[in-house]
């Protein structure tokens, strides 16, 4: 038993366990209203009480002993939940009916019906507290018989099956037949239009000084790859790094010079001095 | 030694083998798996457990599973190995019997029957006992889990099933084994069956109303 | 049952039942520490054991403790048996396939087929599977081992022959030599038609060269 549950059990273990077996206290106004499990559980002690088998229970003699019972309670200031307070109204008025039979309604059970009812409840009852006690006084498992001590662990076979179906086959060998004729290689690499240094220095020199004094080096893009630049587009990307390598490498030459205010500025260019030379 | 044994003498050591090597309690087809097919378990289990049963370990049964243990009657000559074990409480050990004896219940059902509400850790206590468990529901408003017990409870008790249960016969002969409300049980015209359990209802007075 | 077992039965049992429950081998002075006062603990030990030979549960000393065990003989037909469903790589059934539609093929022709070195074990497995064997060798230089695939296989997969082995023709049929490319890199124009590969690429600038 875990912790948790043995402070659970605990918690509603009630001092009436010690009332199982012993008949219920002869002298009924030794009040002690704390060992009751509710108004039923105080009925059933009391019946009991009667020594008389449960079936010929008098009602109307547990109604007045409970009657008493409550009152000398109340007369020892005990505090009273209101569940007994309801099951003793209810008992009055049950045995006033008893005494005095009127036709019962037709919707409702009798006064005897009542009482009947009253009286399988707690034959019930009983007998399940009965049936509590017989359980409990059987063996049990780890208490009065015991299961194996020292278990053995049983040997295990590993069987491994390999899945594998004429699908899955046939589908490994199109991948290799698709691989082997270049269908479809694993990871394609498309021929793509990229933009060269070669192409971006020829470019350059054809244009370079069509305009006087400073010029961006946007201008030397090709066409569209402004555009290009703003959505990411690969092919403007090469074009920019193609472009800005070429005029490094015109600058290294002496062909023109470059200009940058800041970093990360926009840069510009201009020809350069040996500019004729070179040409 | 067992190349000249007899087939079923061989299944049936087998069997012994299996469930004296176990802890925990086999079902009749933890068995079957095991044994050769076509073999009669429930025939096996019949025989092992009558030639057991003058040893001091026995085959026992509880519910689905079937195990080992020791002789119940040598409980006093073994008593050392005996644990202090934590008593019950009487509410638990009652709200043990109506489940039970009244399988499957509610909530609700139980309380009616003892006359008093439920403890909060009581039906918690007995599921981590491992001796309750819910187990489908009752088919009116609200549609309450019903509760009944598990083959630990058997086998913890030494029960084959829940017929073995002491007294259960004579108090279902007497009427006793229904959760409905008293007033309803009694009335034989009440035709509310709805939420009773399916056990036959008889008259508690013949001569009564 | 006990009541009119003799002494030394009853003494029988309770040895009995203690080695069952003990979870830890027992002396003979353990034992003797339980038993009725000059209980002959060597003289019942061995009565026991020898009631036991025949049965599936046999007692035997463990050091210099007794404890009961399964018979060793049972072993075998107690195990267990657990099936593991392990995936084939896909190396191993690529390699499978092409030892299939190729055989007999060495090797070296398989890695020349798949353009990739065989793994260590891949042949291995397919072997320990069942599924190849070496049958044969290539009369070239070094004599290599060719490999075909066996009935096993045939039976794994369900055919009557390799010839029953889909064609080339039958493949691309049937969609499994679908040429579209596994991954496509590069989607210049912003990824219009992502299947087609078709997708015509504009010279940057038409005057550069």
């Amino acid at each position: 038993m875990s912790a948790a549950t043995a402070v659970a059990l605990a918690a509603e273990t009630s001092p009436a366990e010690d009332l199982d077996d012993g008949p219920f206290p002869s002298d009924a106004f030794v009040v002690d209203l704390d060992g009751w499990e509710g108004p039923l559980d105080l009925l059933l002690a009391l019946a009991r009480a009667q020594k008389v088998d449960l079936r010929r229970i008098s009602i109307v003699a547990l109604a007045d002993q409970y009657l008493a019972y409550v009152a000398a309670a109340r007369r020892a200031s005990l505090e009273l939940a209101a569940e007994y307070l309801v099951m003793a109204a209810w008992l009055a008025e049950l045995k006033s009916r008893l005494l005095l039979p009127e036709p019962p309604a037709a919707d409702e059970p009798s006064s005897d019906e009542m009482a009947a009812a009253l009286a399988f409840q707690l034959r019930r009852m009983d007998a399940m507290r009965e049936a509590g006690k017989r359980l409990l006084a059987r063996p049990q498992l780890g208490r009065d018989f015991w299961q194996r001590g020292r278990p053995e662990a049983i040997p295990e076979r590993l069987e491994v099956v390999v899945s594998a179906d004429l699908n899955g086959l046939l589908q490994a060998y199109g991948r290799h037949l698709r691989r082997r004729r270049g269908e479809a290689p694993l990871a394609l690499v498309e021929p793509v239009a990229l933009d060269s240094v070669e192409a971006a220095l020829a470019r350059i020199r054809n244009s370079l000084g069509q305009a006087p004094g400073w010029e961006s080096l946007a201008r030397y893009l090709p066409e569209g790859a402004l555009a290009g630049l703003r959505e990411g587009s690969l092919t403007a990307r090469s074009a920019l790094a193609a472009t800005f390598g070429a005029v490094l490498e015109l600058a290294r030459q002496g062909v023109l010079v470059l200009r940058q205010n800041q970093p990360f500025g926009p840069i510009y260019l201009k020809p350069g001095n040996q500019e004729g030379e070179r040409r | 030694m067992n190349a000249e044994m007899p087939p079923g003498r061989q299944a049936l050591r087998l069997v012994e083998a299996m469930l004296f090597a176990s802890a925990e309690p086999l079902s009749e087809r933890d068995l079957a798996e095991r044994l050769p097919a076509g073999s009669d378990v429930p025939a096996l289990l019949a025989q092992l457990q009558g030639e057991c049963a003058p040893r001091g370990v026995q085959l026992a049964r509880a519910g689905a599973g079937w195990s080992f243990v020791t002789a119940a009657d040598l409980s006093p000559l073994l008593a050392r190995e005996r644990r202090i074990e934590k008593k019950l409480s009487r509410a638990a050990i009652e709200t043990l019997a109506v489940i039970a004896y009244h399988q499957p219940v509610t909530r609700g059902e139980i309380e009616e029957i003892r006359g008093v509400q439920l403890g909060k850790g009581t039906l918690d206590a007995l599921f981590e006992h491992g001796w309750i468990e819910p187990r489908g529901r009752r088919e009116t408003p609200g549609r309450p889990v019903t509760w009944v017990t598990t083959d630990g409870f058997l086998r913890h008790f030494g029960l084959g099933t829940t017929a073995e249960l002491p007294n259960v016969d004579e108090l279902r002969a007497a009427g006793l084994l229904d959760a409905r409300p008293a007033i309803r049980v009694l009335q034989p015209d009440g035709g509310d069956d709805a939420g009773g359990p399916s056990v036959a209802i008889e008259p508690l007075d013949p001569d009564g109303g």
